[in-house]
């Protein structure tokens, strides 16, 4: 079939480094098209590239079998091309209709004013599409999560019949902040788009990619390294060609998994948050993994939350290494050995302008002070320990954070609390939108701190990981939990077996 | 003037920009024009230093010192302080250092501290000074011969109370009034409040102060704070007492809003144009005019003499040292008279409008 | 999906837009137990005057604010236009007099110098809080340069007529200074402008990418604030009779503090015009009380300073932004 | 990479800039140039750098105080008024008045989650108003003797030098020291670029944004001191018209005014590149009418070109 969106032999280069080497792949009408790769694979580059904010060096962009010049996102946006990127870009201020239409208001001016009831209505129509039933005209800052992807998505779609020729989504990990239920919902909407648009889906779950493309590329160093139809394809065969080297027998150490103490590091009674939580109890081992399964509302958010003390809760009774503790603050858990590694990396776990070893010591600055000042002689050392021993790639201990992988960056989040010596990790989606080879490492890391006599209380990105890293489970739903399973090795739950109390 | 000043500020606009610019620009700036001022040069550079041109006092204050310059055609130089003591005391250090001390000064201090250091700075670079309004009780120009040439004022407590009894005879010396207040550490407020003081006292309970504002010299404050008092006292207000003419007209105003312009009579002080247009009006009862073409003038005319030799400062009596100048009180009958007679100033008759040496209340 | 979270947000942030008017109720409330004639007819319409000229401002200031931006130019906008007004009517300094014709040149001019902020902000890409200090004072010199640091008095009753005159009992000002709140409302809903100074506000790399000319939309609202502070000016005249450099002296920090008080962030995207009207309120009443209930001069400023905390404590929806700055 | 030499040379920009001024005015009028007219231009600088330095920590986190020209009045007041009864007792207390207000401030912005904007803007209020009870409403003498007894080490000479230029010195060295090598500096940066990641961290943000802001009221304090040592007396209205010129310093010298980036020797450069425009147009001799026209514009254009934008991704 004749391709829709082209690119051919396109190249990008920076200085120093090649980011995109002769890259081409087409896009068919209504069809779905997988593009996986490591994070510095090149995916985010081509996306960028899509998206007006490169211009290829050499080869270029095709629709339609035309080249055309692409000069800014909204430029990309007009020619049919339209991105639901992984950061979400809605502004919670504005209403949805607003949000969809933003900087597309001409349509409904009428003496230069906007009429707010036509573009409502031109909003529920797009939310329709998505099965998304809000009101257009509620702010988005009151929206959950998901809601506000499936706006993004809406937004993205709003483009069918407002230009002429095809519309090109392309979705850029849409499902890293989506439950199970909400994917499935997202896949059916995907296929029922496939009669009109054609889609470009990203992701790092290559099961997901496997369900829903019809062709799959995988990206490696800036090249695309191999091209198949899905149904030919398999997870084992994909993550070959995307590593380069071949899948790790057992993904998730399970081999490492060790058998709790008989310590408590958290015991928790009848914690809860209003409208969060209510009666959850539980007790927490040093050297176990405690999974929490759940969909987005069943609380687990704000129970990991509550356990880092980034809220308070309103009832019940915790307990630390036996000590009864009141958190008000995230700094009196830390105080008791608690760290939060967050699920939104980039603006609670880290900050970007501070260098490697300024972010890894800034839990535990003390531990670095003699006589008032910084010991900068120290600081680097033990950062360049923890480097090499998290294998992170980065230039030097003095570069900027901001400018490391995914991958790289959750590894330093993970030093900073392992520098600060906590006893209790809580990982709140480790592993969101980090390629595999990151996430091996991590799950390395998170047996090396059970092996440790760390406790680890797991949000898992997908139930897959929950499972398969936890040595227990607890599944959340309605702000209570409702199913507590055991998970040694070998004795595994089933995904199903957990979906079944999770809705 | 303001043609001059704009093409002044061009030039130097301009001489700023290459400056940020860099070197050569700058460089080639410093060779094409020739330095007008030269350190350590023969002839007396005049200087009036004050607190900000955007007041209509202050305005002629500086117009009196570029006449007097203009008469025997000498350099005028025009400092303000824009209200900070750190600015003002710091221009005047550089106008020495240009004029490599040869600067004759005449100085309203933006607070009377600053005048100390004024004049250890004017005497350290051998200037000579004369000080207006402000200055520390205990510092005297006999103590600093030569270069401490003299300290002028207005007697804002006598003065105050003129204008104060002005306003109650408006009213028929019976009845409630409300004062609105300069910045209340300043001395002329201190003052000024002092000369109402004693004015309300002499009328035996007949007046009463209802309520006392200070609107730190600003239009708006005394206009809001008037309003609020026509709410509180409502018709007790027999008059309204201003310790400069600017919140006077504030006051004015708000009488007016409320139809009561040219009913409730209103005093200021300081004679500004606008305030004697008011008093014509029939709406303020009075104003006191300091006479600031004058101050302006004769503070830079007396150390000039001093400078130049025509006498010797050191063997003048007191009088001639620390000494009030003339207020003239503005009302309806006077005013007429007061604006025919427009002030033309003897720069020869040194003290002729001087009116007995500065007497210190505790 | 998640209905609780999503039904029992807009409860709460529902609830809490009012608690500005609850503060300002409160305040009266205050202030009517010390001073009984504070509700009287009289002191209302004397509010309204005091209030009319920095409502005005306020809704040129808000859109700054709402940008995330601020604009420190007022006084010296609000000075030129103000002695530019003075000298075009019947004056005792200049000869022109063109009556009401010298209104829209003054809301132009200040337009004028707020156009002059945005593109110096966007071009030279430095801060808002810089260039519009440095654009206000060059406004303060001006004023004082052209006038030579006098004053012009001003003689013209139909510019008098704009403070002076009464409609339906109620100052022509305030009549004025209502209709740019309408006006303010229509821009901040139902225009584009309006829209995007809230996205841009809230989010500026996501409105580039959204395709909202970003520069134009700041230089735009810089203009549009630049018209209000110009209405401004001309509404000083006809309350004062007269125009002088110093006209807007101390009207820059009640402005923004009416604005913040109101409840609009000044970290941008959260808020709106009808808040700032009761910031405003607030604010004067504020001021006019501290008179009426007789407090003593020297401790004004601190009770007003403690007021103005407890204000806004109570008022401010701090619900959203985590981060206080 | 590419941009690295240009980068370095934005750091020096500030500096460039000031040299620049002061040769475009010295060969203009070369007396400009005479060591002692440098010398009292620096020295007339340290108050207000003194007042700039502290505020400088306060927009580092990403706020701002607009109640340090009130704070260094009343510490003015508090010296004058303590010298006669406490000796130089009244010094530390003086400083520590600063500190106190500035604390308050700190608090109320953060325990009561109000814009440090109005939170500081409010406390001046009540400053103000202690100042003026405390001065009894007017500006108080020091006399002479308390003077010589207690302050000469503000306002005498060392070394040919003028103390306020030591001391201003001793601060740049103090500020840029806790700025770059303690803890406390570094949490003010983290605070200044992503309060929520500190945060998240385990770090009591606030209990480091009070110390910001105390330390802002002590400097504010000690600035109000040297002022009251200068002019030989206190008054509540001593520091008036100081606070836009403060912040004009620090953001002429190039630290971004929304935090996370700048340091102490750019606010010291700011200092001087504001006075030596204000002395520098006395010199050229600007019309007093043009003056502050030619301030305003010069204010802009050295922002313009001093400011690091290399770590600010959006300019407001």
């Amino acid at each position: 079939m004749e391709p829709v969106l082209e690119l051919k032999g396109v190249s990008v280069s920076f200085p120093g480094v090649k980011a995109l080497d002769e890259v081409s792949f087409s896009v068919g009408k209504g069809e779905v098209v997988g593009l996986i790769g490591e994070n510095g694979a090149g995916k985010s580059t081509v996306l960028k590239v899509l998206n007006g904010i490169y211009r290829p060096d050499s080869g270029g962009v095709f629709i339609d079998g035309a080249p055309v010049r692409i000069a800014s996102p909204r430029d990309a946006f007009d020619k049919g091309i339209a991105m639901v990127f992984q950061e979400q870009l809605i502004l919670p201020s504005l209403t949805v209709a607003e949000n969809i239409f933003l900087g597309r208001e001409e349509e409904f001016l009428r003496y230069g004013l906007i009429s707010k009831s036509r573009m409502n209505a031109a909003a529920a129509e797009e939310l329709r599409k998505v099965h998304l039933d809000v009101h257009p005209g509620r702010r988005c800052a009151d929206l959950s999560f998901a809601d506000r992807q499936m706006v993004e998505i809406a937004k993205a779609l709003s483009l069918d019949g407002r230009i002429k020729g095809d519309v090109t989504l392309l979705l850029d990990e849409p499902t890293s902040v989506l439950e199970k239920k909400e994917i499935d919902l997202l896949f059916n909407i995907i296929r029922d788009l496939k009669q009109r648009e054609s889609i470009v889906f990203i992701s790092h779950r290559l099961e997901e990619v496997l369900a829903i493309t019809d062709r799959i590329y995988v990206m490696r160093d800036g090249k695309v390294v191999f091209e198949t139809p899905a149904k030919d394809a398999t997870v084992k065969a994909l993550h070959q060609h995307m590593v380069g080297r071949q899948l790790h027998h057992e993904y998730y150490r399970e081999a490492r998994q060790a058998a709790p103490t008989a310590v408590p590091a958290i015991e928790a009674k009848g914690l809860a948050l209003r409208n969060g939580f209510s009666n959850v109890s539980f007790t927490l081992y040093e050297g176990e993994i405690i999974g929490i399964a759940g969909v987005i509302g069943s609380g687990r958010e704000d129970l990991a939350k509550c356990l880092a003390g980034h809220k308070p809760i309103d009832a019940g009774t915790l307990k630390v290494g036996g000590k009864l503790v009141s958190f008000r603050a995230a700094h009196d858990a830390t105080a008791y050995g608690i760290g939060l590694v967050p699920s939104e990396r980039k603006t609670e776990g880290l900050v970007a302008s501070f260098s490697v070893a300024e972010n890894m010591t800034l839990a535990a600055l003390p531990k670095f002070v003699s006589n008032g000042l910084l010991r900068f002689g120290d600081e680097e050392k033990v950062a360049r320990d923890w480097i090499a021993r998290l294998k992170i790639k980065t230039p030097s201990v003095r570069t900027m954070v901001g400018s490391l992988s995914g991958g790289n960056q959750q590894k330093v989040v993970l030093a900073k609390w392992r520098v600060a010596g906590v006893r209790v990790v809580i990982l709140d989606h480790p592993t969101r939108g980090i390629d595999v080879g990151a996430k091996e490492d991590v799950y390395e890391l998170v047996r090396d701190m059970t092996a440790e006599g760390l406790a680890v209380i797991l949000l898992g990105d997908t139930l897959e990981e929950v499972i398969g890293l936890s040595s227990r489970i607890l599944v959340m739903r309605d702000g209570e939990i409702a199913a507590t399973f055991d998970a040694a090795p070998g004795k595994k739950p089933t995904q199903v077996d957990l979906v079944g109390y999770m809705v | 003037m303001s043609i001059k000043s704009i093409l002044s500020s061009r030039t130097s606009r301009r001489s700023f920009l290459q400056g940020g610019a860099g070197f050569a620009a700058a460089g080639s700036l410093g060779f094409s024009t020739p330095s007008p001022a030269i350190a350590g040069e023969t002839t007396w550079t005049l200087a009036n230093s004050l607190r900000s041109l955007a007041n209509p006092y202050h305005a002629t204050f500086a117009k009196g010192g570029a006449d007097f310059a203009k008469s025997i055609d000498a350099k005028y130089v025009t400092l303000v302080t824009e209200g900070n003591s750190e600015k003002g005391i710091s221009d005047i250090k550089a106008l020495l250092q240009r004029t490599g001390g040869k600067l004759i000064l005449n100085v309203d201090p933006n607070d009377s501290p600053d005048a100390r250091v004024i004049v250890d700075e004017v005497k350290k670079a051998g200037g000579y000074v004369v000080t207006q309004w402000n200055k520390p009780n205990d510092l005297h120009p006999w103590d600093n011969n030569p270069n401490y040439v003299a300290h002028m004022s207005f007697d804002g407590v006598p003065a105050s109370k003129k204008i104060a009894q002005v306003l109650f005879k408006a009213f028929g010396g019976e009845g409630g009034v409300v004062a609105i207040g300069g910045i209340l550490s300043n001395v002329p407020a201190i003052e000024r409040k002092q000369g109402l003081e004693m004015a309300i006292a002499e009328s035996g309970g007949k007046v009463t102060l209802l309520d006392f504002q200070p609107a730190d010299w600003n239009e708006q404050k005394a206009f809001d704070a008037t309003q609020a008092w026509l709410t509180r006292f409502g018709d007790k207000i027999k008059g309204v007492f201003a310790a400069n003419d600017d919140m006077g007209l504030g006051a004015l105003e708000a009488l007016r809003q409320a139809g009561l312009a040219g009913k409730v009579p209103v005093v200021g002080l300081d004679g500004i144009a606008a305030a004697v247009k008011a008093v014509e009006a029939g709406e303020f009862a009075g104003t006191v005019a300091w006479d600031p073409l004058w101050t302006g003038g004769m503070g830079l005319a007396i150390p000039y003499a001093v400078a130049t030799g025509k006498i010797d400062i050191a063997k003048e009596p007191k009088e001639h040292r620390e000494f009030y100048g003339t207020s003239v009180i503005v009302t309806k009958d006077t005013v007429a008279a007061f604006k025919n007679s427009p002030e033309k100033l003897d720069f020869n008759d040194l003290w002729g409008k001087a009116t007995g040496q500065i007497q210190y209340r505790g | 999906m998640s209905r609780a979270s999503v039904e029992s947000i807009p409860l709460w942030t529902r609830w809490r837009s009012w608690a500005p008017v609850a503060v300002l109720l409160a305040l009266c409330i205050l202030i009517r137990l010390f001073s009984p004639n504070f509700l009287s007819v009289s002191n209302f319409i004397g509010l309204l005057n005091s209030a009319s000229i920095p409502l005005v401002l306020s809704m040129g200031a808000t859109f700054i604010i709402l940008m995330g931006s601020i604009d420190l130019s007022v006084e010296g906008v609000v000075a030129v236009t103000a002695v530019l007004v003075s000298l075009l009517v019947e004056n005792d300094v200049s000869s022109y007099s063109i009556g009401l014709f010298a209104v829209p040149i003054a809301i132009l001019i200040g337009g004028a110098m707020g156009f002059a902020n945005g593109v110096l902000h966007v071009k030279l890409k430095t801060p808002s809080f810089m260039t519009t200090l440095g654009v206000g004072f060059a406004g303060i010199g001006i004023a004082t340069t052209v006038l030579g640091g006098f004053t012009a008095r001003i003689s013209d009753q139909s510019i008098r007529f704009l403070s002076l005159g009464r409609v339906l009992g109620l100052p022509v000002a305030a009549w004025i200074a209502f209709g740019a709140v309408l006006l303010s409302l229509l821009v901040q809903e139902r225009t584009r402008l309006g829209r995007w100074l809230y996205a841009i506000g809230t989010d500026e790399m996501t409105a580039r990418h959204a395709g909202i000319p970003i520069e134009k939309t700041r230089i735009l609202t810089f203009t549009l604030a630049g018209l209000f502070y110009g209405l401004a000016g001309v509404l000083s005249v006809a309350q004062f009779g007269q125009g002088h450099a110093l006209i807007s002296q101390g009207r820059l920090f009640t402005t923004v503090t009416a604005v913040v008080v109101g409840g609009t962030s000044l970290s941008g995207g959260v808020g709106s015009v009808l808040n700032s009207v009761i910031g405003v309120f607030v604010v004067t009443i504020l001021a006019n009380g501290m008179i009426l209930m007789g407090v003593a001069p020297y401790v004004q400023q601190g009770v007003q300073g403690l007021l103005i905390i407890v204000a806004v404590t109570l008022a401010l929806d701090r619900s959203r932004l985590d981060v206080v700055k | 990479m590419m941009t690295a030499p240009r980068e370095r040379l934005q750091d020096y920009a500030p500096l460039i800039m000031l040299v620049a001024l002061v040769f475009a005015i010295g060969f203009y009028d070369r007396s400009f140039f005479s060591s002692s007219n440098l010398l009292t231009i620096i020295a007339d600088t340290m108050t207000l750098f003194l007042m700039a330095s502290g505020v400088t920590f306060v927009i580092m986190i990403g706020g701002i105080d607009l109640s340090v020209q009130s704070v260094a009045s009343m510490s003015s007041c508090v010296l004058a008024v303590g010298l006669p009864r406490l000796g130089f007792a009244a010094v530390p207390l003086a400083v520590l008045a600063g500190g106190a207000a500035g604390s308050l401030g700190g608090i109320v912005s953060t325990k009561l989650r109000i814009p440090s904007f109005i939170a500081t803007l409010a406390i001046s209020g009540v400053v103000t108003s202690v100042g003026f009870w405390l001065s009894t409403e007017r500006s108080i003498n020091i006399s002479a003797e308390d003077s010589a007894k207690s302050l000469n080490w503000a306002v005498g000479q060392f070394l040919g030098v003028p103390s306020e230029i030591w001391l201003g010195v001793c601060f740049l060295a103090i500020l840029s020291a806790l700025l770059d090598l303690t803890p406390f500096g570094r949490l003010v940066r983290g605070i200044g670029s992503q309060e929520r990641a500190v945060m998240a961290s385990g770090i009591d943000v606030n209990r480091t944004k009070i110390a910001a802001y105390a330390l802002s009221g002590t400097m504010a304090g000690i600035a109000g001191v040297i002022m009251a040592a200068r002019l030989g007396s206190g008054s509540p209205t001593l520091a008036n018209e100081f606070l836009l010129p403060a912040i004009a310093c620090i953001v002429v010298g190039g630290t971004a005014i929304t935090g996370g980036v700048g340091s102490i020797w750019r606010t010291f450069v700011g200092a001087l590149i504001v006075q030596v425009v204000r002395i520098g147009m006395t010199f050229v001799g600007v019309s007093a009418f043009a003056q502050q026209i030619v301030f305003g514009c010069i204010l802009v254009a050295a922002v313009a070109i001093t400011m690091d934008r290399s770590k600010i991704a959006v300019i407001k």
